[in-house]
C-alpha cells in the first residue's frame, strides 16, 4: 500500500492506489524472518557427512525474507482484489456456484481424517474406508448405477477414467473402435479427454433447439464408434429429451453412452442417470455437491458405470466384508488401472458426503427443484432486454447472447466487465461455442430472490446503458481493483514469473 | 407419490435460500403454476416418483456426531508418533495458512476468468509460480496439477508432443511406483512404450543400464530422492540419458531447500509432488502437482499458466495467459484436458513457502536431514538391522530386519509408533524391507525411542 | 446488494450501491431457515405440562427468518466495510494494535480448552489451573511484583480492581482517605474506576513536559489521598524519568503508586514497574500481549501489587501445591471479593501465555525496542509537516496537533477523515485532553518500514492539501463505505434499534 | 550485560516486521547510533540488564506440543457427557460463526470510533441491540457488558442514580451466587445496602419476604430461571417489589425462546449472560454481558450504544452514539467505567441469533425443556432420589440424594459423565443435593443413560 505525494491527484486513484499489492517478492528485506522451528536437538555434524557437496545447492536466491506480519497482510489484502460466492451472487454459467457449507469444512479438518497417512495398513484406517463406501453407496444411488469409482479428482480426470473404461471394454470385445462423438455445444475437456483416451473426435451438429438430432445420431453412429459423450442437460440447460432414444441408437451399435455430469445439479433427486440408459457418467463433487471451488480446485470427479463396464474400473476399489470391515481391493484383473496416487481427493470426498448427508433425500431433491426455478426466474426477467439464441425451455441455467446491444457495438465481454461495477461476478462468457457472444448464467438454488433480483435489474440497467451510453459499458469496469488488462500483450511477450 | 410440497416451511433448507413465499412469488413471474411444470422437458419414465433412499437431510449435530466417531477408528500422526511418508510427508503447518484458506474470497471463488475481479488469485499464481522456479531452477512453472503422478504423466505426454515421432520413454523403477502405475494407465491407448531402469546396489539408478536404453527414448524420468530415500546425481544421470528430455520427479518437496536442482544439472523439466510444502497428508489428498520446464517448452505446457500484464491504466496486473494451449479453446488438440486443477493447495503452497522463506526452507531440509541422519546411524547400530541401501539420502531410507515388516510394524504400532510403509507392498522379494521417512518435527527423545522399540521388537520376534 | 436501474448515475453510486448491506430484519422472508436440529427424540408431551402459560412467550415477534446463505453473505458483506490490522497499519494511540498472531487462535480452540466447564471441580481441570499459574508466574516476573490477580476482563476492570484493593488496604489501617491523584492527561476511566471505587477525584496539571510536576504532587499528597494513577509513559509516550521520587513521596505519605499499564508494550523487557516503586498495576492483555481486539473486546486486564497489598487481592487465586497439583484458593479473609462470575476470560489469558512463550526473554525486550524505534521514526519524518505540543522525547507512541493546519480552518477530525482515503486507518483524535486537537499516533512494532513510510507519506500529502485543498480535506472521506456521518442527530433523535 | 544485538539477525522475530536493514535505516533517519539511545529518559536504575526469565521464544511447534498437553489434562465435555449449567451451558454451536469470526475484519479491528470504517461493527451491534429488544420486551440495549455478573452490577448501580437517596438494593439469594459476590465487590465502598431474600419451599423465591422488604428498596433483583433453575412469576414478583426498579438476571439466555418476557411483565432492566447462545464454556470466559432498559433509562445505560444516521450523501449508516454518558467524556461522573467490552461475543452472539432465528430460538428452547422435563421426571423415579424443589423449571433443576453429592458425581464421572454441581459448594446445608443442566443437545440415550448410572450409584453407595 503506497500512498502518493501528488496533492492534485484524484481521490480514485489514492483509493486505487490502497487496492495494489506489492509481490511479497518485493516486499522482501535483509532479516525478516516469517519462521522460527524448535532448535535441532540432535549432534549437528558437518552437512558434508549428511550429503556429497555436490548433491547439495547452495542458498535459494532470490528467496524472500518476509515477517509473519508482512505475510498475513499480504494475503489478506490479496484476498481483498477478490469476489467469493460468500460476498455474492457468482452465476459462471456450467459451474454450479453455490453455497460452500462451513460445517464441511470443519469436518475436513477433523484431525481422524486430516493426519491420515494414504498408506496405512487398513486396519488403521477402518473410518476412511467406511466413509468412502457409504459415499460410493450414496452416489450409486443418485446415478441409479450399480458401480462409481471416487478416483477421479477433477471432472475431467473423471472424463478420461470414463473413456478409458470403454476403450478398454470395447478392446476386450475384440475392437476399441476409433471415434467418440461428440456435440457441438460440448465442454473443451470432453474432446481432450477423449483424445487423449486414444479417441479421435467427431463432432456432432445441435439442431436449432440446440440439442442432439436423432436422425444425425443414427447415421453418425456407425461400427466404429465407441461412444457418444453428451451434457445432461446440455449447456444451452436443455434436457435431451430423447436421450432414451438416443441410448438405444448407441447400444444397438454396440457404442457407449457417456454423460458429462457436469449439469447434474439440474435434476439431482428428479431422475437418474441409469435409468436414462447413461452407461457412464462423471459428477464434479466441486459442482453439484458443493465442495468448495477454491479459486480453481480442487475437485473431485467419481465416476459411476453400468455393469457391463465394472470389471474395467480402476483400482482399488472399497469394498466391505462380511465382518462389517473394509477394505482396498485390487483384485481387478481388467482395471484400466490407477488414475492417480492413494486414493484421489480423500478431503474433497469427505466435505461431499457432509453436504449429501446435510440436504438427503428431500434436500437433493430441492437442489434441482430452487435450481430450476432460479433461472427460470432469471430468463422470465432478461427475456425482453436480452436475446435469447435457443428458446426450448431450460432447466438451470439461461444462455443470452449479445445480439441486442451488438448494433450498438457492445458485445458479451462489454457486458460482463460491466456488471463488475453492479457489484457481480460475470456470467460464463462466449461459451457453449454455438452460440455467438454467449451469456450463460447459472445462479443455482443457494441465491436468494432478493439477490437474483439485484442481479436482474443490474443486467436490465445495463441493457439500457447499452443503448444510452455504450461508451460507458465498452469502457467498463471502472470501478474494479484494476481495469481492463492488455491481454494480447500478456500472451505476447510473457512474464511468468518475477525476477530480480 | 410421497413427494413433499416445495412451499410448505417444513421443506425449507438451511443451505437454500428461497423458500414459501419467495418460490410463489417467482412462479408467478415466470407465469406457471408449480416447480413441477418446469421439468416437464424429463419424459416422465426417467422421472423419480419417490426420494432417493439415502440417510438425511441431518443437522450439524448430528453430521458431528457420525463424522467424528468415523475419524476416531483412524489410528494417526495426531495420536500416534508417525514416521511414514512414501510420497505424503508430515511437516510443520504454520497456524496462519489454514485460518487465512477459511477465507471466502480466496474458498469460494473459482478459475480467475474474470481478472479484474480475481487478482489475489492471479497474483498468488503468479508467485508460485516464481517460488518453482526458484526451488527447481528451472525457467516457467504452471499455476498447479491434480498431484505428482498425473504431472508425471502430463510431463510424459509433454516430453512426446516435442520429441515427434519417438515412442519410447524409459522410467527408473525407483519413481514411485503409483506415479509409475498412473503413467501406465495415462498412456495405455497412446501407442507408447514404457522401458523401466532398476536401481544399483546403492539404490541409486543403474546408470548402464540406463545408458544402454536411453538412446532411442524421447524421454528419461527418474526420482530424486527416489523411492528407495536415494539421493540421484543428476549430472551423472543427465549424462547417461543422452538427447532424451530429462525429467526429474520430486516427491518430496521441502528437499528442495537442500539438493542440487534439476535445472542447473542437466534436466529440462521438474515434475512433483507439493504436499510436503505444510499440506496434511490427509490420506492423499488433495495435494498438489507442479510442473516447471525450461522457457523452449513453455508452448507445451499443461495447465493454467499466469502471466504479467497492465490494464488500461498502466497498472500492473495479472491474467491467465497462453491459452490457446488448453482445452477450452484447443479442444481436442489441447495440451491437456485439465480444467479445475487444485488452486486452493497451490496458494496454500504459496504461503507456506513465503513464510518460510529463503532460510526457513533451508532449515526445514538441514533439519530433516540431519534427523533422518541421526535416526538412519542408530538403527544401523542395532544387531540384525541392515540398511540395504547405501547410498546418499535426503530424509527417508529403507530399513532391513530378519522379520517380516509387517510384524515388526505391528510391533511398533503397539508402541504408538507408525513404524514405516513395507517396501514389500510395492516390490517382491522385499518383504523384510520398510520405509522410514523423517522430518523437522520429530524429537530427539522420539528418534531414540524409535530405536529402543524397534530394537525390542526383534528381540522379540527372536524368540 | 441492490443496483439500481438509473443508467445515468456515476459508476461511483454503483459501487457505493454495491457496498450496502440491509440489516438482517430487512433480509428476513417468510419460510426460510437458517438452522437444523436433530429431531426432537424424546415424547412430546403438551407444553402446559412442562411449563404452565402464564410463564411462558408467544412466538418471538419480529424475530428473523434467513437462510444459511443469507447469514453467511450478510456477515461476510458486513466484514468488508471494516478495516483491520491484518490489512494495515491501524495507529490508534494508546490502544497498541499490534499484529494478532494465529497461533493463538489455533491454541485457544483447543478442545480441553475451549469445552472446559468454569466450575468443574480441581482434579478435572488441572491443565487450566496449571496454565493460570504459569500466566501469573510471567506476569509477576515482567512486572517484578510478587502476585498477580487474571480476574479482571479488561483495563478498567483491572483499575477498579486496584483502586478496591488500595481502598481496603488503607480502610485496614483505619482510614480509606477520600481522595486519588490523577493527572490531567490521564484516560478517562482512571477517573471512572476511581469514582466507582468510592473515591473523589483531584486533577493533577502536567507541566510542560506533559508530564507530572514533583513539586506540585509533594504538595497535592496529603494525609487524605489514597493513591496517585498515572500512566506510565504517559499518554503522550512520554516516560516519568522522576517516577521513584514520585513513588517516594507518595509512601512517605501512607499513599499508593497505581500505574495505568496500558502503554507497556513500550517498556515491557527494558525496566519493570516494580522496580520503580509501583505498587499497583494492570496491564491490557489486548494490548501489550497481542489478544486480539474484535471490534471492541475481549480483552483482559490483570493486576499486579507489592507485597503490602497481597491480602486483599481477589478471590480465588490460583495456588501450586508440595505435590504439584493446582487448586484455587478462597481463603483470603481479607480480599476484596470477587471481581466477575468464574476465572475471568480464561480463554483471553490462553492466548496472552501463548503470545509471552512465543516472544520468550528476547522476544518481549524486542518488541518494547521496536515498538519505540516506530514511533520515533514517524516522529522525526512527519515533525516538520505537523506540529508537535511536547517535544520531549517519547516512546512507542507520538501526539502531534493539528496547529499548523487551524489557520486553514482544516482540523484534526478532517486529517482523521483524510487518512482513510489514503487507506490508513486513522490515529486516536482528541485524546490526551491536554493537546488540543490531538493526533495520537501508536504504529506498535508489528510494522513493517514500508508500511510506516507509506503512511508518513499520506500524512506529508494531507498537510500539503490542507495548505493547497483544504476543502478536500475538510470533505474527506470520499472513498470509503459511507462519508462523514450526522453524528448530531444519532444522539439528538435516537435510533437504537430496527422496528418493523 | 547478556543483551542481544538488535540488528542481529538471530535477533529477528516473526511477530516484529523491522530487522536488521531496516533498522538501520531507520536509526539514521531518526538521527540516533542505536536504539538503546531512544530509552535514555528511562532511569538506568531502573533498566535491566539482562533479559527476563521467562520460557521461550517458542516455535508454533513447541507452543502447540505444551498448550495441547496441558488442555489434554482437562476432562470436558469434549469427551463426557456434561450436564454441567450454573450460568454455563453446552448448546449448538453453529460452525459458521467460529469461522466468521477468524475473519480479520471482526477479529483484529477495535472500537469502532471511526464508523466511515467500521460499520461492519457498528451495523451488527445495532442488530445485536435490536435482537436483545425483541428476546427481553423492553426497549434499548447496549453494545455489551463484560458478563452476566458484573452487567448485574452496572444494573443495580443504574438504579442507584435513578432513584437518588435510596440505599437499600434487594436481591434474591437465589441468584446466581457469583453474581451477588461480584455485588458485593462493586458496592462495597459506595454506602449501599444489600437485603437478600431467600426462596420459598417451591425454590421461587421467597414473596411475602420480598414484600418486606422491598418498600424502602431503590432496585429489586431477582434471576429467571434462578440458580435453582426455578423459573420465577415476573407478574407476582413486580408486584411484590412495589415501586423500586426491577431487574430481572437471566443466566440462562436460550430461556427467552420459551419464557414470558420481562419487559411485558413489570420489570424495568434486564441484564444477564449471553454465554447460552452458542459461546462455548471455555473455562468462564470470555462471555458476554447484555443489558436491556426501559426506553426512560436510556441515557443512564452504561456502556456503548449504536444508533441509526445518515451520512452526508444521506445514505443511512451507524456510530457510537449518546457518549455523554461514557468515561471518556464524562470521566469521573460517567455511567460506567467500562470502556473494552465483549464485542466480538456480542458478534457471535448476533450470528446465532440470527442464524437461528425466529424458530431456531424456539425450538432450542423447547427441546431443552421437554428433554430437562424427560430426565427430571426419570430421576423422580429413582428410588431415594429427591427433587427438592417442585417449582416449575426450565432446563436446570436439584437433584438429592441420600449420599454427599461430590461422591455421587465422582462415581458418574467413572461412567464418562459430568453429572452435575455440587449446591453445597454454595449453600451451605445443601451437601447432598447437585444442579443438573440439560440442553437440546442431549440425547435420549445420554439421558437414559444417566438416569441408570446415578441409581447404580446410589446403591453401590448405600452398600
Ligand atoms: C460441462 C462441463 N464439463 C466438464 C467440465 C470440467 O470439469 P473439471 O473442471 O472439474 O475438470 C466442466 C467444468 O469446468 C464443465 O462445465
Ligand atoms: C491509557 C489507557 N488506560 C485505560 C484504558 C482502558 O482499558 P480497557 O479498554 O481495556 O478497559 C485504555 C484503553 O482503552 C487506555 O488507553
Amino acid at each position: 500500500m503506497t500512498a502518493t505525494l501528488d496533492p492534485t491527484e484524484t481521490n480514485k486513484d489514492v483509493a486505487q492506489k490502497s487496492a495494489t499489492e506489492p509481490l511479497i517478492f518485493e516486499r522482501s528485506k535483509q532479516g525478516r524472518r516469517g519462521y522460527q522451528l524448535p532448535a535441532l536437538d540432535v549432534p549437528e555434524v558437518s552437512l558434508d557427512e549428511i550429503l556429497p557437496a555436490n548433491l547439495r545447492r547452495d542458498e535459494i536466491t532470490d528467496e524472500v525474507e518476509v515477517s509473519e506480519v508482512d505475510v498475513i497482510r499480504h494475503f489478506t489484502r490479496l484476498s481483498k482484489l477478490n469476489v467469493s460466492i460468500d460476498a455474492g451472487l457468482y452465476p459462471l454459467g456450467s459451474c454450479t456456484m453455490k453455497h460452500n457449507p462451513r460445517i464441511n469444512e470443519e469436518i475436513a479438518r477433523t484431525p481422524g481424517f486430516a493426519h491420515s497417512h494414504p498408506l496405512q495398513p487398513e486396519h488403521q484406517v477402518q473410518g476412511n474406508l467406511e466413509l468412502l463406501w457409504w459415499l460410493e453407496q450414496t452416489l450409486k444411488e443418485i446415478f441409479g448405477l450399480p458401480r462409481v469409482t471416487l478416483q477421479p479428482v477433477a471432472g475431467a480426470h473423471g472424463e478420461l477414467t470414463g473413456i478409458l473404461m470403454v476403450h478398454k471394454a470395447l478392446a476386450k470385445g475384440g475392437n476399441p473402435r476409433k471415434y467418440i462423438l461428440i456435440p457441438d455445444s460440448a465442454h473443451g475437456t470432453n474432446p481432450a479427454s477423449a483424445a487423449f483416451a486414444g479417441y479421435e473426435i467427431r463432432e456432432l451438429k445441435s439442431n436449432n433447439r440446440g440439442t442432439v438430432d436423432l436422425a444425425a445420431l443414427q447415421e453418425a453412429v456407425t461400427e466404429d464408434v465407441a461412444a457418444l459423450m453428451i451434457t445432461v442437460p446440455n449447456t444451452l440447460g436443455v434436457f435431451e429429451s430423447e436421450i432414451r432414444a438416443m441410448a438405444d441408437i448407441l447400444h444397438a451399435k454396440g457404442a457407449y453412452l457417456y454423460c458429462d455430469g457436469a449439469n447434474l445439479n439440474s435434476f439431482v433427486g428428479v431422475a437418474r442417470p441409469g435409468d436414462m440408459g447413461i452407461d457412464v457418467i462423471h459428477s464434479n463433487l466441486h459442482k453439484t455437491f458443493s465442495t468448495p471451488h477454491g479459486g480453481g480446485g480442487p475437485g473431485a470427479g467419481p465416476v459411476g458405470v453400468s455393469e457391463s463396464l465394472i470389471p474395467y474400473l480402476p483400482t482399488p476399489t472399497i469394498e466391505r466384508r462380511e465382518d462389517g470391515t473394509f477394505y482396498a481391493d485390487f483384485s481387478h484383473p481388467d482395471s484400466i488401472g490407477r488414475m492417480r496416487a492413494f486414493h484421489g481427493n480423500f478431503n474433497v470426498l469427505v466435505r461431499a458426503l457432509s453436504y449429501m448427508r446435510a440436504m438427503g433425500p428431500s434436500g437433493l431433491r430441492r437442489i434441482a427443484q430452487l435450481a430450476v426455478l432460479n433461472a427460470n426466474y432469471i430468463r422470465a426477467r432478461l427475456k425482453g432486454h436480452y436475446h435469447l439464441p435457443y428458446d426450448a425451455p431450460t432447466l438451470h441455467e439461461v444462455v443470452f447472447s449479445d445480439k441486442n446491444q451488438t448494433p450498438k457495438d457492445v458485445h458479451t465481454l462489454d457486458i460482463a466487465k460491466r456488471l463488475m461495477d453492479y457489484g457481480f461476478h460475470p456470467p460464463t462468457i462466449y461459451f457453449p461455442l454455438i452460440v455467438s457472444g454467449a451469456l450463460m448464467i447459472e445462479p443455482t438454488e443457494s441465491e436468494p430472490k432478493e439477490e437474483l433480483d439485484a442481479f436482474c435489474e443490474a443486467m436490465i440497467a445495463i441493457a439500457r446503458e447499452s443503448q444510452e451510453r455504450p461508451e460507458l459499458v465498452r469502457s467498463a469496469p471502472h470501478t474494479t481493483p484494476v481495469r481492463r488488462l492488455d491481454e494480447a500483450r500478456a500472451a505476447r511477450q510473457p512474464v511468468l514469473r518475477w525476477k530480480k | 407419490m410421497s413427494l413433499p410440497d416445495p412451499t410448505a416451511a417444513s421443506s425449507s433448507h438451511r443451505f437454500i435460500s428461497n423458500a414459501g413465499e419467495d418460490i410463489r412469488e417467482m412462479l408467478a413471474t415466470i407465469g406457471v403454476d408449480s416447480i413441477d411444470r418446469l421439468f416437464d422437458t424429463i419424459p416422465d419414465d426417467v422421472k423419480l416418483d419417490e426420494l432417493l433412499d439415502i440417510p438425511g437431510p441431518w443437522s450439524e449435530v448430528e453430521s458431528r456426531r457420525w463424522f467424528r466417531a468415523l475419524a476416531a477408528r483412524n489410528v494417526t500422526s495426531a495420536d500416534h508418533a508417525s514416521f511414514l511418508g512414501a510420497g505424503a510427508y508430515a511437516h510443520y503447518q504454520p497456524a496462519m495458512i489454514d485460518q487465512l484458506l477459511l477465507r471466502a474470497e480466496f474458498l469460494t471463488a473459482y478459475t480467475p476468468y474474470q481478472p479484474e475481479v480475481s487478482q489475489g488469485t492471479l497474483q498468488s499464481i503468479f508467485e508460485y509460480q516464481t517460488h518453482q522456479c526458484l526451488l527447481t531452477g528451472l525457467d516457467v512453472a504452471n499455476a498447479s496439477l491434480y498431484d505428482g503422478s498425473t504431472a508425471l504423466c502430463e510431463a510424459v505426454l509433454l516430453a512426446e508432443r516435442v520429441a515427434k515421432g519417438k515412442k519410447k520413454v524409459v522410467i527408473a523403477k525407483s519413481v514411485h511406483p503409483h506415479y509409475l502405475q498412473t503413467v501406465r494407465t495415462y498412456i495405455q491407448n497412446l501407442g507408447l512404450e514404457i522401458v523401466e531402469v532398476g536401481w544399483g546396489a546403492d539404490g541409486g539408478i543403474d546408470l548402464d543400464a540406463l545408458r544402454a536404453v536411453s538412446a532411442d527414448a524421447f524421454a528419461v524420468a527418474i526420482q530424486s530422492p527416489n523411492f528407495l530415500g536415494v539421493v540421484e546425481d543428476y549430472d551423472a544421470v543427465a549424462q547417461a540419458a543422452g538427447s532424451a528430455t530429462k525429467i526429474s520427479v520430486v516427491a518430496e518437496a521441502t528437499s528442495f531447500g537442500l539438493l542440487a536442482t534439476p535445472g542447473q544439472h542437466g534436466f529440462d523439466i521438474c515434475v512433483g509432488e507439493g504436499q510436503a510444502w505444510g499440506i496434511p497428508t490427509q490420506f492423499g489428498g488433495p495435494y498438489v502437482g507442479f510442473m516447471v520446464v525450461r522457457d523452449a517448452l513453455k508452448r507445451h505446457m499443461p495447465g493454467r499458466l499466469v502471466g504479467e500484464t497492465v490494464d488500461v491504466d498502466g497498472k500492473r496486473a495479472y491474467v491467465l495467459t497462453l491459452a490457446t494451449r488448453e482445452q477450452h479453446i484447443r479442444r481436442g488438440k489441447a495440451t491437456s484436458n485439465i480444467c479445475t486443477n487444485e488452486a486452493l493447495i497451490a496458494l496454500a503452497a504459496n504461503m507456506y513457502l513465503s513464510l518460510m522463506g529463503k532460510y526457513g526452507l533451508r532449515e526445514v531440509a538441514e533439519q530433516s536431514a540431519r534427523k533422518a541422519a541421526y535416526l538412519r546411524a542408530k538403527l544401523k547400530d542395532i544387531q540384525s538391522v541392515e540398511l540395504p541401501f547405501a547410498g546418499p539420502i535426503y530424509n527417508e531410507f529403507v530399513v532391513r530386519t530378519p522379520f517380516a515388516a509387517a510384524d515388526i510394524l505391528k510391533d511398533l504400532e503397539h508402541e504408538k509408533i507408525l513404524g514405516g510403509i513395507p517396501l514389500g507392498d510395492f516390490f517382491a522379494g522385499h518383504e523384510r524391507d520398510f520405509l522410514v521417512a523423517v522430518t523437522e518435527l520429530h524429537t530427539r527423545e522420539q528418534l531414540d525411542h524409535y530405536a529402543a522399540v524397534l530394537s525390542a521388537a526383534i528381540s522379540r520376534e527372536r524368540r
